[in-house]
């Protein structure tokens, strides 16, 4: 194909999308509204995922150690909690604060126990991390054989529920966000399809004129291009505004500290980036596709 | 040279409408097709430029056999061909100017040799004032000058033209039928179907009548008419 | 009766397609207009039936003014009047039958009525046989003639014809005028356009010649031309 | 308008979507899948809902009786508690169960405490729920004035912050399902005009041989409603049979009793209902505005 015609070509794509006004309109406010919506879910989908994430990193495991154990050795088991490669922190809470923290949480009941300083009954007590919460149960079990452990606390329940719906919630995410991208890939391929079925008569005007198929493709491919990467700007635009207002309302004006979202600045970038690819691929898909079935003249 | 060799056409809705077809067409003849309204006319220059295929028979265009030809070939034959479609069958989005130029960027002819080519064409079907106007814009006659302008736009070796003078008064009718004996003067092959009796009974050319999808008959400067 | 004082027709691309029509065509008339293409002939036809706005000047259809009419009356005035259209315009999507039927639905004809007057035209057409076919099944002629029997089959007080012989043989050609005289004769009011100078000349009947948009002549009996 | 035209609008109604062959599966399964989307994120929504509805409902009040008090004026007290109009329960714990209680929620360090029933520090109790949760600040500001009651503990912080939760949830729900309505009616009105308008001419042609712009219309009205009622079986049926299997799954076979899902039996008439009603309005609805545009010949 010659350099003025490829030119042809591309000037032609983009007047398509003037002459048949109202019809491009339609199909790109569709393409605009899908990926709209596809968007908010995969933000949605990406903030439930890294909530799930930070509730998960709150599961730790309380070591208590036994009654009466020399200072060195609790000091050598610390090492060895350490050692974990599947460790990521120790913290060691010596029975006296323990003892305090008890007493705090019953606030105006805490005179109830003023007589268990004396002979206190509690352990001294390590809070143990994993890195990846999943180990939790396995890191655990280990730590429980090691010497001069009493018992080790790890909500085993608790943890077991909490994975379960952390679980269903990504998995429920996964399924919702690939659900409507196929979706959102099918209404904005039919919309395309629809509005070149309209000009199939073009279509084979063209080919009895002589045109080569590819020749009649080309100017589809850009307009195609053209309208799913123009629909996607609004979306775009419209979520990552929203965005940041959200992170703003949420963060300084509500307090709603517990409710951590995921930064603007990456997550942008990976948007806009994908939203504009799905719209732009789709757009070229669904355009080639209809254009396809009327090429046989 | 067009030829046909025992060309049969059944549409898929089961109208028989050509029936053993044996015809040949030599290089720079002028031929009329006449016959009367449903005879098969359309249908038998329809499959010279391969908007329809023979159901049976064998068509050989510049000794291409173009009933056998592969999906990406046909461009070709077809640019080899200039048709007036009876039905015009313009570029709705696009004007006159477009509609016309768009038959040489088909040919990835340069931007330069197209310009002055169009308006020259346009000139000579009188339209060169309606460069800007949309067919919908047109009279029923303007529109069909322009199939026609586009037709001859590339100088093709072959012209096909539908009843070209359907929608045309008298004297434009003659303008174009002048046309039309000055390029195959100059070696160019030109096929027509018309109803227009004065025409053919006045610029003599060869006659082939079609009635009821069979050449009815095969003349010589014949006169108009079918029957028998 | 139709009646046409100081009538101008400017189109929205500028165009001057009528300048000044002043006309009067008695009930039971038979009128034919002539004149170059583009001169204008069908966008004197389109504003009897309103398909378009005069831009200046009176129309009255039956003592009607017509470029005053509310919206609602339109379809009132559109059904005492046949229209053969240039282009046809069939429903792409009916069959023949569909088509010329759905006239009379339009006028909520009972079924009864229908089939037998819908099938009397198509008769007289010679289009019996295409009963099922689609427009885009038939020849160019065939799908004139269904316009035809569409403007024929409620029997309107007036019929507007846009070269309704443009795709026609001769001989179809002159049936299709002998239809027309007879409903002239029993008392139908006939426009027709026309570039067939055969018919104007030999079945005399009174000629509107319009040329740039302006009536060259109108003769009673007159010849085919409209050069002064 | 006579009958026999009404019969003949149904039929060239119901006849235009299979003569549109094509262009009216494109547009009908647009109509189902946006409608099916509509559906699950209702279905969600109203899960939700429901299940901050129970969330909530643990909310209560803790009513704690001065020390001492005569058991006759105790019962007085559990009366006037009754007798709030907001008040829906009123259960009374002896302080000896609280004890109880107390003991068993520390496991095998029960026996701490074994010196605490010779001189119960606790009081009486009772626990008081109000119909509407978000009564209980109200409610619990009004017991505390009564005679006897020595304090009142309902949590003031956490009902604060779990109110703020759920509301926020509830109007992101909201949100949610009116900003998806909305695209739903514009995506189903989009395709619907798309069809239509290929069929410009048609509808010219039609009123230039003497129709009526309500004889046009009639057959629009009916495919309009036809296209969007069936258009909406297949989610219809869909969204009420994954439903079923979602609830089966969740409460038999994963046992998931904390998610407690809405029964199927009232839910599934007015989800069908409601889609049915969406899809055949804007059907409807799109197909006349699209009309509309081209009558003006
Ligand atoms: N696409 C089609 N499908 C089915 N039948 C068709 C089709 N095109 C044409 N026909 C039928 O084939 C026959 C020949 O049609 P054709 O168009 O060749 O006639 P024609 O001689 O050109 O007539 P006219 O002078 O009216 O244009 C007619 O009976 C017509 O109804
Ligand atoms: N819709 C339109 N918009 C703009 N200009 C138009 C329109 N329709 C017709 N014209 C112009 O108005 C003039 C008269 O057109 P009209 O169709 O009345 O001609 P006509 O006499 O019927 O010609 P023909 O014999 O070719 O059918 C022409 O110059 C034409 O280009
Ligand atoms: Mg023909
Ligand atoms: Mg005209």
């Amino acid at each position: 194909m010659k350099v003025r015609t490829m030119g042809r070509h591309l000037r032609e794509g983009s007047r398509n999308i003037t002459r048949n006004g109202w019809m491009s309109f339609a199909s790109m406010s569709s393409v605009a509204i899908t990926l709209f919506i596809l968007g908010v879910f995969l933000l949605l989908a990406l903030n439930v995922n890294h909530i799930a994430n930070v509730v998960e990193r709150q599961v730790e495991i309380r070591v208590f150690v036994k009654q009466g154990v020399e200072k060195v050795e609790v000091d050598k088991l610390a090492e060895k909690l350490k050692d974990f490669s599947q460790v990521e922190s120790v913290t060691f809470i010596p029975k006296e604060e323990g003892l305090e923290n008890f007493k705090k949480s019953f606030g105006d009941k805490a005179y109830w126990f003023e007589g268990l300083e004396k002979e206190n009954p509690l352990s001294d007590e390590f809070v143990v991390k994993t890195k990846d919460p999943v180990e939790t149960e396995m890191v655990a079990e280990r730590i429980k054989n090691l010497p001069y452990v009493e018992s080790v606390n790890y909500a085993k329940d608790m943890i077991k529920k909490l994975f379960t719906i952390t679980t269903m919630i990504r998995n429920v995410g996964i399924g919702f966000i690939v659900a409507l991208a196929f979706t959102a890939m099918f209404l904005i391929a039919n919309t395309i399809k629809l509005t070149i079925v309209a000009r199939r008569r073009e279509i084979e005007i063209m080919k009895l004129v002589g045109a080569t198929n590819s020749f009649i493709r080309w100017p589809f491919f850009i307009e195609g291009l053209l309208m799913g990467g123009l629909g996607s700007v609004v979306p775009i635009l419209l979520l990552l505004l929203g965005y940041r207002y959200l992170i703003d309302l949420v963060q300084v004006d509500l307090n709603l500290y517990f409710l951590d979202l995921l930064p603007l600045n990456p997550l942008a970038w990976q948007l806009s980036v994908l939203l504009m690819g799905i719209g732009a691929f789709i757009g070229v898909w669904g355009s080639m596709m209809s254009v396809r079935r009327f090429l046989k003249v | 040279m067009i030829e046909m060799l025992d060309v049969w056409k059944t549409y898929p809705n089961g109208t028989n409408a050509l029936e053993g077809i044996n015809v040949k067409i030599e290089k720079g003849e002028f031929v009329y097709v006449v016959g009367p309204s449903g005879a098969g006319k359309s249908t038998f220059i329809k499959l010279m430029y391969r908007e329809e295929k023979p159901t049976k028979g064998t068509i050989l265009l510049n000794g291409f056999n173009i009933s056998k030809l592969k999906e990406r070939q046909i461009p070709k034959v077809r640019r080899s061909i200039g048709v007036v479609f009876q039905d015009y069958k313009l570029l709705p989005k696009m004007n006159v100017y477009e509609n016309v130029a768009f038959a040489m960027e088909v040919v990835e002819a340069t931007k330069k040799q197209t310009k002055p080519r169009v308006l020259e064409m346009l000139e000579l079907v009188k339209l060169k004032n309606k460069l800007r106007s949309y067919p919908s814009e047109l009279s029923g006659g303007e529109q069909q000058r322009v199939s026609i302008a586009r037709a001859l736009v590339n100088s093709p070796g072959t012209i096909i033209a539908d009843e070209p003078t359907g929608n045309l008064d008298p004297e434009t009718s003659w303008e174009i039928m002048r046309i039309f004996e000055e390029i195959n003067l100059r070696g160019t092959t030109v096929v027509m179907a018309t109803h227009n009796r004065e025409i053919v009974n006045t610029l003599r050319k060869r006659v082939i009548a079609i009635e009821g999808g069979r050449i009815a008959r095969d003349q010589q400067r014949g006169e108009y008419g079918y029957e028998g």
